[in-house]
């Protein structure tokens, strides 16, 4: 039996080796499609032949439970990740004094009101009251990781990326963590819709499972407990 | 080659080479067709036929995939009526074919367009006074003129359909075997920490394929203009 | 028969022409810029005239769509098909029928698998004249396609055109400045200026009439009478009778008893008031001065009767004073045989 | 009308044609230029040069941003030289304008480039013997019976800047008034739940100006056709 | 001066030419096909010839790009710039003076805000010749300019190319078919054939060469002979006197004392072993045979002395031999005065 999951780009590396191991071990095939969350959300909403899917937002799983394209029960919050400041090769700030530190450089941010990132991460600025004092020097992409990779071009000087995304590129340097009370916590929602047959239930499983823990560990995310 | 890259990015590469081909294939003689309209026919809904080829071009790519969705997905009338025939386009790669090739129709229609209106009329008139029908002058005289248009249509038909992502990630998603293209493949790679190095050889491999096909049409057009009699022998 | 009246206006030009002409060899004549090719165009479909009424054997063809009507073109300009070969040109309106004679008649065997590109201006034309032929049309139309051919090569085709005209019976329209080459093939002539007939009728008609000489250029006039071939000699001139005699002619291709035309240019007639005695020219004819027209000039057409035909000859006034030339005045027109120019004898239309 | 969007909505707008206007006057001098030495010069280089131009229409946009990114980002040598001559691009308008011309670049210089290889040589041939230099030549001659395909290639690259959004907001970003065109701002509406509501009304705006810009071209076409006499009078 | 030196190999044609011309009208003459355009087109510059020396008066050109040949050629085909009004056409290559005259000459007066698109085919060419003719070439090039005009339009433009040849000293370059035209401007001609030149010389010595005739055609052959404008009579008459005597031709608007060239066709003269009485040809010559050639058909070329001057004349074989002519026979040539036509008389080159 195959399965089709439909899961927010950002979790591609950790995800892939999971449904690795799943493959192995049960046999059933598995084929991941990668999106953003909003992309997945209106190709469900038209009908899209998935039966798992995995958001990086809230909203949008919010609003294909309201339009009763997810099997409720099966919807829970699988993992959860944080944001960091991060910082060109030589930057020094901290995110208590960045209104301060950051001088007349730019900070590279997701879409601030689209991407759940970029949201955040505007959430946070605006708690720890620097939004108004960054805002003019914010740049803003379509994605995280784009954001990730003006900072280590060195194109911008500072950003607020995950703290998931920061592994295995040496250009750049966390410089704080950004504390998880200033903005909505940040949680990857997982669920099954009405076509997920026994595979797919079996897949949410092992997601659930030690051996995903281990990896999505690995990778940097915060796995929700249950 | 093959260490060059794994098995799921030459699955990405084989399916960008399908779906670039199905759909300057398939796109081909309805570009033709609507040039042909648009260069010769007067008539009212001229300037909208017009401008509905040349939206894909000035809507953002993620707009035309959305529109694709709501007209094309399995909930859709016409696409429920497509599944219902066994013709269903959402999330398969004739759906990634079928934005592939709306993307790419209005460079398309405009090359064949240009072409066809440098065409002299004379020599259609005269062959038609030599009793060739319309259609026989159209294939005899006006296509192989227009020969030059046509495959620059076609080239560039081909290379935009082989670097079409927006479109195509929004309409069909990024299902591997069935959808992920190469540049949703691209895609993927770069969203996660580590990727580059595999997004980066299929930018290699892509490249090198598309300047293929330019190579490969460089040449034609030299022949074809020399057919044509642009150029001495 | 070839009916055809047509009406249209382009910006700064009215063309308004309506004539009728038998079976035959119908040409347009005129000035540059007379309406001539318009005239051409309008008849064939491809200029879409505001009016226009063509019948051609009695059939309406101006309702056809223009491949239908099967006319061969020969436009004023070649025309080719510079994707195609010649070979591929000329068989591109091919109804059945064999290729090689029109190729070997208009020379250009040698070029069949060149490109219209690598060919000089007259061979383009001569490929032009083989592709409207050999579509076996129901009516030729030709707009100046000998132009751009040298003389030799003209008295190749020009025969052949004749043979379309007496042996297969097809219509032919014919444009062309050259008097020499209407007068040899046309059997009606449609004098145009600025848009409009001026004269038309019978080429021989209107060839001899001196009201026209001015249309035509007075180098140009000139009557055509009918003959008759009576006799070849062994020196190599035919005889022939007509209405006043016998005329004698270099070697004429036809047989005896074949009815022809020929054509007797103005300038190339000799007025004696009595039998001229030792002189190259063999034709000397007794004639009857009808009218008298001054030219431009100080040339003076003098119409004369000779037997039941009409010539023109032109004098100086200097020797029509000097013989007391006038309407009556009876005496000899000397033709030089062979001023009769091969160029001006053809079958009887 | 300017209830229909807000003032963020109608700077985007604004931007949208500032930057699609200036892609591509910016743009034409260079591509009639680069489609000339493409039709008409035969060199070591040529199929590069040809790929180069193809170039980003063949990889997915996002590559072709980061590409302009490494290569006019404030931090890459050529990027901070422009910055230091006042003439920096990163994260300006000008920046967009740049991706916008970029990505509209090979249509533009293939329908010239299509256009000049349909003028008669003969025809320039002819002003040279009456005295014409070659630039003569190139101007009055050349030039003018290319028109369709400079107006062609102009239509192609403005509605291409008009719906660019890749390679946009990966080399120039998103900010408001400097970088974030239509496109940008249809695509942040798209990413939240509810936001289609105005991303439909920039959609509509974006079409409504691209087809008043198609009809001007095509009315602009039919009399550049009279002019060089492809069309009767 | 005009020495050009060509050689070029096209696939299957090879073009190799070499020939020196005085100043004056260079006449490029042959069949369609032999390589008169190319030829043309190689002293221009505009077709690469392998091999290619040309001088213009003294000046090697060949080295010079395209535009500063300074070379005015009508091509064979129009060629008129299709995006600009006829105006701007004939402005193109304009190097100051005046527009007026010469588009009253051709007659495009009221085409100047035509396009070319919506010129009949001779007013095209028309326009072509103007746009040569107002870039005050150095040397003009003239590929059958007036093939597609009617008598009276060539009889317009023929003078204005031998005031050209006489006043201005523009050295030209004439492709024609037409024995008429370039018996009345050529100074040189130049006869080739298949890619060669076959004869070159001064125009009255190769036309006068009955070893010519073949090449020109029977029908065109003729002799030129220089006069001297004598008189102009009251009756329109103008007396010319050559070697030979006295000649009567109709007006030559040329002044007293004005040297001319006259052409006389061979078949415009009957010869008479007696001066014959009473005709209306006014001038008749005693002369001399000098050699008999037999041509094509039932005529014989025959050569003859008259004063100084050398004549042609054709007759056919039946009264060469009840005439005896033969080298050395003595007569008298009739020539019709009228026969000489206006076409062929022009200023001596
Ligand atoms: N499209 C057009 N618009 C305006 N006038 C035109 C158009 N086509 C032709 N004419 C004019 O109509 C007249 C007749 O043209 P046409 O081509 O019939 O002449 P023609 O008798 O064939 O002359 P030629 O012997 O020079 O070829 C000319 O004065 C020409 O300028
Ligand atoms: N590009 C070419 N390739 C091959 N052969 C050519 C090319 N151009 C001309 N020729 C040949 O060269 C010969 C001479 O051509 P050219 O045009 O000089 O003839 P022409 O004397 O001007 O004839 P016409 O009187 O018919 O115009 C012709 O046989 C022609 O077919
Ligand atoms: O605009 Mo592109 O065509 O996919 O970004
Ligand atoms: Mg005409
Ligand atoms: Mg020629």
């Amino acid at each position: 039996e195959d399965v089709l999951v439909f899961a927010a780009a950002s979790l591609a590396g950790p995800l892939d080796a999971v449904v690795a191991d799943f493959e192995r071990d049960t046999g059933h095939g598995v084929s991941v499609s990668y999106g953003g969350s909003s992309t997945l959300a209106r190709q469900i909403e038209a009908g899209a032949p998935a039966d798992l899917v995995l958001l990086a937002n809230e909203d949008w799983m919010d609003q294909l439970e309201n339009a009763a394209l997810l099997e409720p029960e099966t919807r829970r919050a699988l993992l959860s990740n944080c944001l960091v400041l991060i910082g060109a090769d030589g930057a020094a700030a901290s995110f208590d004094t960045l209104a301060q530190d950051i001088g007349s450089e730019r900070l590279a941010l997701a879409l601030t009101d689209a991407v759940p990132a970029g949201i955040y991460a505007r959430a946070a600025l605006e708690a720890q009251g620097h939004w108004d004092d960054v805002r003019a020097q914010v740049i803003e992409t379509d994605n995280v990781r784009a954001a990730l990779q003006l900072v280590a071009l060195g194109a911008a000087r500072y950003g607020i990326v995950y703290a998931t995304d920061t592994a295995q590129e040496p250009r750049v340097t966390v410089l704080s963590e950004i504390p998880e009370a200033t903005h909505p916590a940040i949680t990857y929602p997982v669920a099954l819709t009405p076509r997920g047959g026994e595979a797919a239930e079996a897949l949410l499983q092992a997601l659930t499972g030690p051996a995903a823990r281990a990896i999505f560990t690995e990778a940097g995310f915060g796995v929700v407990a249950e | 080659m093959s260490g060059f890259l794994g098995p799921a990015e030459w699955e990405a590469v084989a399916l960008s080479l399908r779906v670039a081909l199905t759909a300057t294939a398939f796109s081909l003689p309805l570009g033709i067709v609507v040039a042909y309209i648009l260069a010769r026919k007067r008539f009212f809904g001229h300037g909208l036929l017009n401008g509905l080829v040349h939206l894909p071009l000035i809507l953002p790519p993620v707009v035309t995939g959305y529109l694709l969705l709501i007209s094309f997905g399995p909930q859709a009338p016409l696409g429920s009526l497509l599944e219902a025939m066994g013709l269903g386009v959402a999330f398969r790669w004739t759906g990634a074919a079928l934005a592939a090739a709306i993307m790419a129709f209005p460079l398309m229609v405009r090359a064949i367009r240009l072409s066809l209106e440098a065409v002299d009329p004379k020599l259609e008139e005269t062959a038609s006074t030599l009793g060739a029908s319309r259609l026989r002058v159209f294939t005899t005289i006006t296509l192989p003129l227009m020969a030059p248009g046509i495959l620059t249509g076609t080239v560039l038909a081909f290379a935009k359909a082989m670097g079409e992502f927006g479109a195509t990630i929004t309409f069909v998603s990024n299902i591997p075997g069935q959808t992920r293209t190469v540049p949703s493949a691209i895609y993927a790679f770069l969203q996660v920490p580590g990727g580059e190095g595999a997004a980066w050889r299929l930018v290699v491999v892509s490249v090198v394929v598309a300047m293929g096909a330019l190579l490969v049409s460089e040449i034609m057009a030299r022949r074809v203009g020399k057919r044509i009699g642009r150029q001495d022998a | 028969m070839l009916e055809v009246r047509i009406k249209h206006a382009f910006q700064g030009f009215t063309l308004d022409v309506d004539f009728e002409a038998p079976t035959g060899v119908t040409a347009l004549f005129g000035r540059s810029g007379a309406g001539k090719t318009s005239v051409a165009k309008a008849v064939a479909g491809v200029l879409h005239a505001d009016e226009a009424r063509v019948k051609v054997a009695g059939g309406a063809i101006d309702g056809l769509p223009v491949p239908r009507r099967r006319i061969g073109y020969v436009f004023q300009e070649p025309r080719l098909f510079p994707h195609m070969s010649v070979r591929n040109n000329l068989r591109y309106g091919m109804r059945g029928g064999a290729m090689g004679p029109i190729v070997e008649m208009l020379g250009i065997g040698d070029l069949l698998d060149r490109r219209p590109g690598a060919l000089s201006g007259g061979e383009a034309q001569r490929v032009a004249i083989g592709r409207a032929l050999l579509s076996q049309p129901r009516l030729l139309i030709l707009d100046e396609p000998l132009a751009a051919l040298d003389d030799a090569r003209k008295a190749e085709i020009l025969p052949y055109l004749e043979r379309l005209r007496d042996d297969v019976g097809i219509p032919i329209l014919y444009v062309s400045h050259s008097v020499a080459e209407i007068a040899r093939l046309a059997t009606t002539v449609v004098a145009m200026e600025a848009g409009r007939v001026m004269r038309v009728g019978p080429t021989a008609e209107v060839l001899s009439d001196p009201d026209v000489v001015p249309i035509i250029g007075v180098r140009e006039a000139g009557a055509l009478v009918e003959v008759t071939v009576a006799a070849h000699h062994d020196d190599g001139l035919t005889a022939l009778t007509w209405s006043a005699g016998e005329l004698l002619l270099p070697h004429v291709s036809q047989p005896v008893g074949a009815r022809l035309r020929v054509r007797i240019e103005a300038q190339d007639i000799m007025l004696a008031a009595s039998r001229p005695e030792g002189i190259s020219a063999l034709n000397v004819v007794p004639v009857t001065a009808i009218a008298l027209r001054d030219g431009a000039g100080p040339g003076v057409i003098v119409q004369l009767r000779a037997g039941d035909d009409l010539l023109l000859a032109r004098v100086t006034g200097r020797s029509a004073k000097a013989m007391a030339l006038a309407p009556g005045w009876q005496g000899f027109a000397v033709v030089k045989s062979v001023a009769v120019a091969a160029g001006n004898i053809g079958s009887a239309g």
